[in-house]
């Protein structure tokens, strides 16, 4: 571990540089931010397909198939195939085939996961007695932000008000969530400063 | 239509163990009484039955918006959220994507889609390609219409925050799962001066884009959108079913916590209500 | 519309430009650091229940720590890491190491390991360990309920565990006296949800501000001892610790920002309707 | 395809994750056509000397010495791979994640005028919420850190259950459109 890649130099002044140039975007579009977003993208492309390659087709289909003799992992291999031609015109077709099994799969599973997992627990934690506030606030926010989302009719008379009570305690909570992301964003600063003037610059203490 | 026979069979498939377990009888009882509703009235919608839809302000924004950036000779962009391919919000968003080409593909406004992950980069350039073939415009769509890029989230927003200041898109449309790079996208877009669209069902992001955005679809009115925009008259009745659905369930969840409050057998009530 | 002087110091307010705004952020964020205001931070119960309970751990135990963040998140979680390891090792405890994330996650473990234990003169392999990362964390959670062998069969430096003597001692949950996750992800779900609920291991939690809110409902169930929520959870526990860092300092620019962000939208506001008032004059 | 399903469908859960990971095999298989697409466009550029050319080199260069380096040696610690992660992208995402804390601050002071009552809400409660959270809001207003407690606990959960119940009956209605083929836009058909 001991080589030049290792050494102060190297360890601080790339992040550092890398890190001033994403800053610099906040003044104007600059060379230094171009070149910055491109060596960012070609990295974070590679990195991905580095991660995919080992960590899908080598580690879920290729050692299962060899070590395990799951020979059924060539449909998906075959699928995968399928994709690829798009670039002979004749058959371009086909390429829909592995389109329509990825998004039929995931609509199949959704659609239950949806029902099942998400609906029925929201529903079983709503289902509180009404006997202090805290329990009526949040029946009365389930239930006028559910009627708020009711499209079938305009939203006027009873129903309007109920709607327009659904979008004040809309807000109250997107105000609040607003609140506490500027907490976790402005953390997140205050640490790359950290790092910028304490440990590249040792400026401050 | 293969996705169709596909699912059919993931229907059946998913009913039987339902069936053997019957700990999930409440999620089976709600599958079934779902897909009943919504067929019935998109049955009812096939038989040319007018439904009414109140309009979402969002969805009218988007035409105009395009018309808008035909107008100034400057491109679209549109997002299909930065999720991965098994996110339903996802497809959502590749659905709005089919219509919203048609319609630069009928002005010819140049389209811009980059997309974070390859498969729905994939999925986005069928979908794109088949509008503009339908519009009669196959010669106008260019390689660097649908583009992937990176597969990490902050990568891509520095990415699409570049395009965006030099392409300078007149309007952004963003439709889809988003997280942390929400801000980072529309506030850049904000400062290009573009009309922004937008809509999520995250809830974390939600305010961002309302901050950010001129027009925001939240939750799931980003679901309805696809409806609303190709105005057929089956997808419209799977909304009304959707919403008899919300309907029952805010009975059902009245009536739940008025047995709650009351202490009338308030555990099976609960049970009812367990997810297993 | 601007050239109208009497309308241009409302309007100005109404139209900052945005890299004023930004130039304001970044002076309030450093100023700070140089100058620090060094304001009290008062505790909140849930730091304090955390803090009291890893106090209460008899000295020598046994104590897991998950690293389960991702290098996105440092500046919040890191400092949370840092003065979980300074107590643990204070205490004298047997610290585990181990991360759910795969990319940065074990890497951040081994150096915050190795630099906190050499603060304390702590040798690696006999006080304290790092496993490393295996995907899948909820085969990786239930799995070191049964064996911690089975799921890591040699450590981040690729050492077989019983030449560890540490982990020889560690062959399971069971002899775990406590978990000290820090986490800006969901696995903090999976920690309580599996881990306390079938193992019944105490736990306390340092997780990013945005996740807070969810995760006290864990302490409201007391499935978490406490809760450390984002840096200023963070700062809290330093003090207690009495070991103020980053996260402390870190608390006075943090302040200020949101004190900024405040006067923007004021700002904002009375130019809005000082213009709003002067549209029907003219 | 359907009877394959079925043969390893025991339970729900074997089911859907074969499924899954069939998907994301099939996925995989997807990041080749990212790769070309890049590379296409960026070549494109290259060759007819577009605006900023140089640059798109700088972009393949980076991606295929990353993909070479991860696909040929691998991607466990001291690898080329982690250390051009750890160097170089690792602080990039961080700075990226830190420059929405300026975004933030313009997008509230822009956006935040009480224009309307919904918008007034929401900018009084971000207001609270952010003093709470801080050791300076204690000194503005002493319950502050509690009522921001009390609007998190409460009512932002109860809108967050109300989406989220909202949403996930738009994602089934979604589902069973596609299920049904009448949602075929994402097809391009509309």
């Amino acid at each position: 571990m001991d080589s030049i890649w290792t050494q102060p130099f190297f360890y601080f002044f790339l992040p550092a540089f890398f890190t001033l140039a994403v800053y610099s975007l906040l003044f104007k579009d600059n060379p230094w931010f171009k070149f910055a977003e491109h060596v960012f993208a070609g990295l974070s492309a590679g990195y991905y397909a580095g991660l995919i390659f080992t960590s899908v087709i080598k580690q879920q289909m290729f050692v299962p198939m060899l070590s395990s003799g799951r020979w059924d992992m060539l449909i998906p291999g075959a699928l995968g195939c399928l994709l690829f031609v798009r670039f002979f015109p004749r058959i371009r077709w086909l390429t829909r085939i592995p389109l329509a099994f990825v998004i039929g799969t995931t609509a199949g599973i959704m659609f239950l996961q949806q029902l099942h997992g998400l609906i029925l627990p929201q529903l079983q934690s709503t289902l509180l007695p009404l006997n202090d506030l805290s329990n009526i606030i949040i029946v009365v926010g389930v239930l006028t932000t559910l009627v708020y989302f009711y499209f079938s009719k305009p939203h006027t008379g009873a129903l309007g008000g109920v709607a327009k009570a659904g979008m004040w305690f809309i807000m109250v909570a997107f105000g609040a969530h607003f609140g506490y992301t500027v907490m976790a964003r402005v953390s997140l600063l205050i640490g790359r400063m950290q790092f910028l003037f304490v440990d590249w610059l040792h400026w401050a203490q | 239509m293969l996705a169709w026979v596909d699912s059919v069979g993931w229907v059946i498939a998913a009913g039987v163990p339902g069936l053997i377990r019957t700990d999930r009888l409440n999620a089976l009882v709600l599958l079934i009484v779902f897909s009943i509703v919504v067929i019935y009235f998109i049955r009812r919608a096939a038989r040319g039955e007018k439904l009414y839809v109140r309009p979402l302000a969002g969805l009218q924004a988007v035409e105009e918006a395009v018309g808008r950036a035909t107008e100034m000779g400057k491109p679209v962009l549109f997002i299909p959220g930065t999720g991965d391919i098994d996110e339903i919000q996802t497809i959502a968003g590749l659905s709005i994507l089919g219509l919203v080409a048609k319609v630069t593909a009928r002005y010819e406004t140049p389209l811009l889609v980059p997309v974070l992950y390859p498969m729905p980069m994939a999925a986005a350039q069928e979908v794109v390609r088949e509008s503009y073939i339908d519009e009669g415009k196959a010669d106008h769509l260019r390689p660097e219409t649908v583009q992937y890029i990176a597969g990490e989230s902050f990568s891509y927003s520095a990415r699409v925050g570049g395009m965006m200041l030099r392409e300078k898109p007149a309007a952004n449309i963003f439709m889809g799962t988003f997280h942390a790079e929400s801000l980072l996208i529309s506030e850049v877009g904000q400062s290009t001066g573009a009309i922004q669209i937008a809509g999520t069902a995250e809830p974390e992001q939600l305010p961002f884009f309302i901050a950010a955005c001129d027009y925001t679809l939240i939750g799931e009115e980003l679901y309805a959108a696809s409806a609303y925009l190709s105005q057929e008259s089956k997808m419209l009745g799977s909304l009304k079913g959707q919403d008899l659905v919300k309907m029952i369930i805010i009975f059902c969840l009245l009536a739940g916590i008025l047995a709650v409050t009351f202490g009338v057998y308030p555990e099976f009530v609960v049970d009812l209500f367990t997810a297993n | 519309m601007a050239d109208e002087t009497p309308k241009s110091f409302l309007a100005r307010i109404q139209n900052i430009d945005r890299r004023v705004l930004y130039a304001l952020i970044f002076v309030s964020v450093i100023v700070p650091l140089f100058l620090p205001l060094k304001l009290p931070v008062p505790v909140t119960p849930e730091t304090q229940n955390f803090f009291d309970a890893v106090e209460a751990l008899p000295d020598s135990s046994i104590v897991m720590l998950p690293f389960d963040f991702w290098p996105s998140t440092l500046a919040e979680t890191e400092p949370m890491a840092v003065v979980g390891l300074r107590h643990l090792f204070r205490k004298n405890c047997y610290v585990v190491g181990l991360s759910n994330v795969g990319m940065g996650g074990p890497t951040i473990a081994d150096r915050l390991l190795d630099s906190i234990g050499g603060e304390f003169h702590k040798t690696y392999g006999v006080d304290y360990v790092n496993l490393g990362y295996k995907p899948d964390y909820r085969a990786v959670m239930l799995g070191m309920g049964t064996r911690i062998s089975d799921i890591f069969p040699t450590d981040y430096r690729d050492t077989p565990l019983e030449e560890l003597p540490l982990m020889r001692r560690v062959p399971n949950y069971d002899s775990v006296a406590f978990i000290f996750i820090v986490s800006d992800n969901v696995a903090v779900d999976y920690w309580v949800g599996l881990v306390n609920a079938r193992f019944g291991i105490p736990m306390g939690a340092g997780v990013t501000a945005v996740m807070a809110p969810k995760s006290l409902s864990f302490v409201q169930a007391n499935q978490l001892v406490g809760l450390l929520g984002g840096m200023k959870g963070c700062a809290e526990y330093e003090n207690l610790l009495e070991r103020p860092a980053r996260a402390i300092r870190g608390m006075d620019s943090q302040s200020m920002i949101h004190l900024l962000i405040v006067v923007f939208i004021i700002m904002g506001n009375v130019g809005y309707f000082a213009s709003k008032r002067r549209v029907p004059r003219s | 395809m359907i009877i394959a399903f079925f043969g390893t469908g025991d339970t729900l859960a074997d089911f859907s994750n074969e499924a899954l990971r069939y998907m994301s095999i099939v996925a995989g298989f997807a990041l080749l056509l990212g790769v070309i697409s890049i590379t296409q466009v960026s070549a494109g550029v290259v060759r007819k000397r577009e605006k900023d050319w140089p640059y798109k080199i700088v972009l393949l260069l980076c991606l295929f010495t990353m993909a070479g380096f991860g696909i040929f040696q691998g991607i466990t610690s001291g690898t080329v791979f982690e250390w051009l992660f750890e160097n170089i992208q690792k602080p990039m995402m961080a700075t990226m994640f830190s420059v929405l804390a300026f975004f933030i601050a313009s997008a509230a002071y822009r956006a935040f005028r009480a224009r309307t009552v919904e918008a007034t809400i929401l900018l009084i409660t971000a207001i609270v919420v952010m003093l709470g959270r801080v050791p300076m809001g204690q000194y503005v207003y002493e319950d502050f850190p509690a009522v921001a407690n009390w609007i998190m606990m409460f009512p932002s959960v109860a809108v967050q259950r109300g989406i989220i119940i909202g949403a996930a009956l738009g994602a089934a209605s979604m589902s069973l459109r596609i299920i049904l083929g009448i949602e075929r836009t994402y097809m391009g058909r509309g």
